[in-house]
């Protein structure tokens, strides 16, 4: 196992994914004025691509 | 007569005419200040807009603005960086006020406005104005000095 | 509303064009002509908002109104200026482009000594 | 020479501003009530439950002028990417890192994701509140080149596959133009709005084929400037003229 | 009272023009541009615009000026090795 699939990185890595993802879902819900099944589901999607971004632009920076 | 409205046509006229003012004569240090304080002062005067015509849709134009005003702020502090580096322009005092004018506003609207989604976007708004503000005058006061503009 | 108010916002649009043309036709640098351009094309957006405004009415944006409450402005032309400016935006860079282009080839970004390179 | 080119800029501009003057006053006054396309406009929009009528008359009643839009776009991106490509004589040297102020670089890795996710709600809510599939595109590419103005280039390079946004540029004209074709096979117009249900008034899935529309003109314009700016980027930061030739 | 605004808008409008079209530097000129940007933004907003504002605000504010920087940058680092280079 390389350093980056050891475990406890991959754990460390879903749980950044999943900090973004809920910070930016929550975001969406501020943003929005109605609630309602399709919006989740595409503030979901849209959060999503939102924390992988992020994830890949703070590795991009510090990679380096 | 709408008290919101003539809010922002006071702060338009005050805050464009010093902007343009301040962006067309003196040093380039002080233009790019005065570029940076200009989103201080219209992305308030939208919001004052947005309460005055009874049109919530409004708010995201101030939304835009407070996150895009401080990335063109960046851009020039960047691609200026060497015409910038002697000088180190920095106006915290107007950084401060401008700062404090806009959280002003903000707490007048969401006053006004009652608790709720609303309020919630206009706080989220008024952080990233004020962050913006102040991150732009720190990369002004000489946060790209070991970059040879590249 | 007095009479003024009738024909400022065009005569601020045909200043703003004629104003632009003027910086474009004096300007020594074609990055600042490009620039100049620009200025001519916010006149055009200037005008078509003004023809399309009425006296009172608000957006015809009915996400947050009831449809008919409250009377609204031409959303036609607002159509075309919201596409004008981005197609502007990406013409602009196509003319700076250009511009490299021609301080690549001829060392200079200057029009009037352009003309005197003949090739 | 100059002072004659002067003289006949003022005199031709003297003549221009005459008549656009002139014009002018003879224009219906400002803010004047009588708006027959804008009436109608907002009807049609209404009839079709799309609660923006700006997007209603760029997605559905003038749809066709808007594929034009989006192939000038398209025509104006290739233009600069045929352009600005690396010249012979020149070499491409890598982007030397560039120390930033540690704040300036918390600001934008924390403001990218949230200037995208606001770009994309842009683009979803074309037809409900102010905005639409133009608006959001630049607001998401805008935000993508954070990372340029809060790192480096070289950040940005590792963060932005080209390849796959030139692909998505033309994805997004071809999609546009199958949900065209699409109206023409069902047996009506092209990019006529008579295919999916309107759905219920002021939510995301009102407006028919709107949505959709409104969906492949921002993956367009976004994937089209983050190309705009690659290269662009490029030839300001990366590529030199080769010494001494 | 809502003529006011947008006369003031009209005006700001008029001088950010004036004053991008005066500046000759290209550099300077990018920052009255932004600053023209912004404040045509307003007056799209007073104009009960707002899709247009938007559009303004998205593409004035950071695109417009990154792209003229970036050409001033090329010139300008053309002619430094230019000069270096003879």
């Amino acid at each position: 196992m390389t350093r980056r699939t050891a475990p406890r990185a991959v754990l460390l890595a879903l749980a950044e994914l999943l900090a973004w993802w809920a910070a930016l879902a929550l975001l969406w819900l501020v943003l929005i004025t109605s609630v309602d099944t399709l919006e989740r589901i595409v503030g979901a999607s849209c959060a999503a691509v939102g924390a992988l971004l992020a994830r890949a632009g703070r590795r991009a920076v510090t990679w380096r | 007569m709408n008290g919101w409205i003539l809010a922002a046509t006071v702060g338009l006229g005050g805050g464009g005419a010093a902007a343009l003012w301040g962006v067309t004569t003196g040093s380039p240090g002080r233009r790019v200040i005065a570029q940076n304080l200009t989103t201080s002062a219209v992305c308030p005067a939208l919001l004052l807009l947005s309460q005055g015509y009874g049109r919530p849709a409004y708010v995201d134009l101030a939304l835009l603005m407070a996150l895009l005003g401080p990335v063109g702020t960046l851009v020039f502090a960047r691609l200026l960086a060497d015409d910038l580096a002697d000088e180190r322009p920095s106006a915290w005092g107007l950084t401060w006020a401008a700062a404090g004018l806009a959280a002003a506003v903000v707490i007048a609207l969401c006053v006004a406005g009652g608790p709720g989604r609303a309020m919630v976007k206009l706080l989220v708004i008024g952080a990233l104005l004020i962050g913006g503000n102040v991150i732009a005058s720190r990369a002004l006061a000489g946060g790209f000095r070991e970059v040879r503009g590249g | 509303m007095n009479t003024a108010m009738h024909v400022l916002p065009y005569l601020v649009a045909v200043y703003v064009f004629l104003t632009g043309c003027y910086g474009l036709a004096t300007s020594r640098n074609l990055i600042h002509a490009v620039g100049c351009l620009a200025v001519c094309q916010s006149a055009t957006y200037v005008l078509l908002l003004a023809v399309g405004y009425r006296d009172g009415a608000t957006a015809p944006v009915f996400s947050d109104i009831e449809p008919g409450s409250r009377p609204v402005v031409d959303p036609v032309v607002q159509a075309l200026t919201l596409t004008d400016i981005v197609v502007g935006a990406t013409v602009t860079a196509l003319l700076l482009a250009l511009v490299l282009q021609i301080a690549k080839r001829h060392g200079t970004v200057d029009p009037d000594e352009l003309r005197e390179l003949r090739g | 020479m100059n002072r004659l080119r002067l003289w006949l800029l003022a005199v031709g501009g003297a003549g221009l501003a005459a008549l656009l003057v002139a014009a002018c006053l003879d224009l219906p006054a400002f803010g004047g009530r009588w708006h027959p396309y804008g009436d109608r406009a907002v009807q049609a929009s209404l009839d079709r439950h799309i609660a923006n009528t700006i997007a209603s008359v760029n997605f559905d009643q003038r749809a066709y002028d808007t594929l034009g839009e989006i192939s000038i776009l398209f025509a104006a991106v290739l233009g600069c990417v045929v352009l600005l490509r690396e010249a012979r004589d020149e070499h491409r040297a890598p982007p030397e890192p560039a120390e930033v102020a540690r704040p300036v670089r918390r600001y934008a890795l924390l403001v990218l994701p949230v200037a995208l996710v606001t770009g994309l709600y842009v683009i979803a809510h074309g037809q409900l509140s102010p905005g639409g599939g133009f608006q959001g595109g630049v607001v998401a590419a805008t935000a993508l080149h954070l990372l340029y103005l809060g790192a480096d280039y070289g950040a940005l390079e590792r963060v932005r596959p080209l390849g796959v946004y030139e692909a998505s540029d033309s994805l997004a004209v071809c999609a546009y133009l199958v949900l065209g074709l699409a109206g023409v096979l069902a047996g009506t117009a092209f990019l006529a709005n008579t295919l999916l249900p309107y759905g219920t008034f002021n939510t995301l899935s009102s407006g028919g084929t709107v949505p959709l529309l409104n969906a492949a003109v921002g993956m367009e314009v976004a994937s089209a400037v983050v190309v705009l700016l690659a290269h662009f980027l490029d030839q300001a930061v990366e590529i030199e003229e080769e010494h001494g030739s | 009272m809502s003529d006011a605004v947008i006369t003031v808008s009209l005006l700001l409008v008029a001088g950010c023009a004036t004053a991008a079209v005066v500046q000759r530097d290209p550099a300077r000129q990018a920052l009255v541009l932004s600053v023209l940007g912004a404040v045509l933004a307003v007056l799209f907003t007073v104009l009960q615009a707002p899709d247009a504002g938007l559009s303004q605000l998205a593409v004035g504010s950071a695109l417009t000026p990154l792209l003229i920087m970036l050409c001033v940058r090329k010139v300008r680092r053309r002619g430094r090795t230019k000069d270096g280079a003879r």
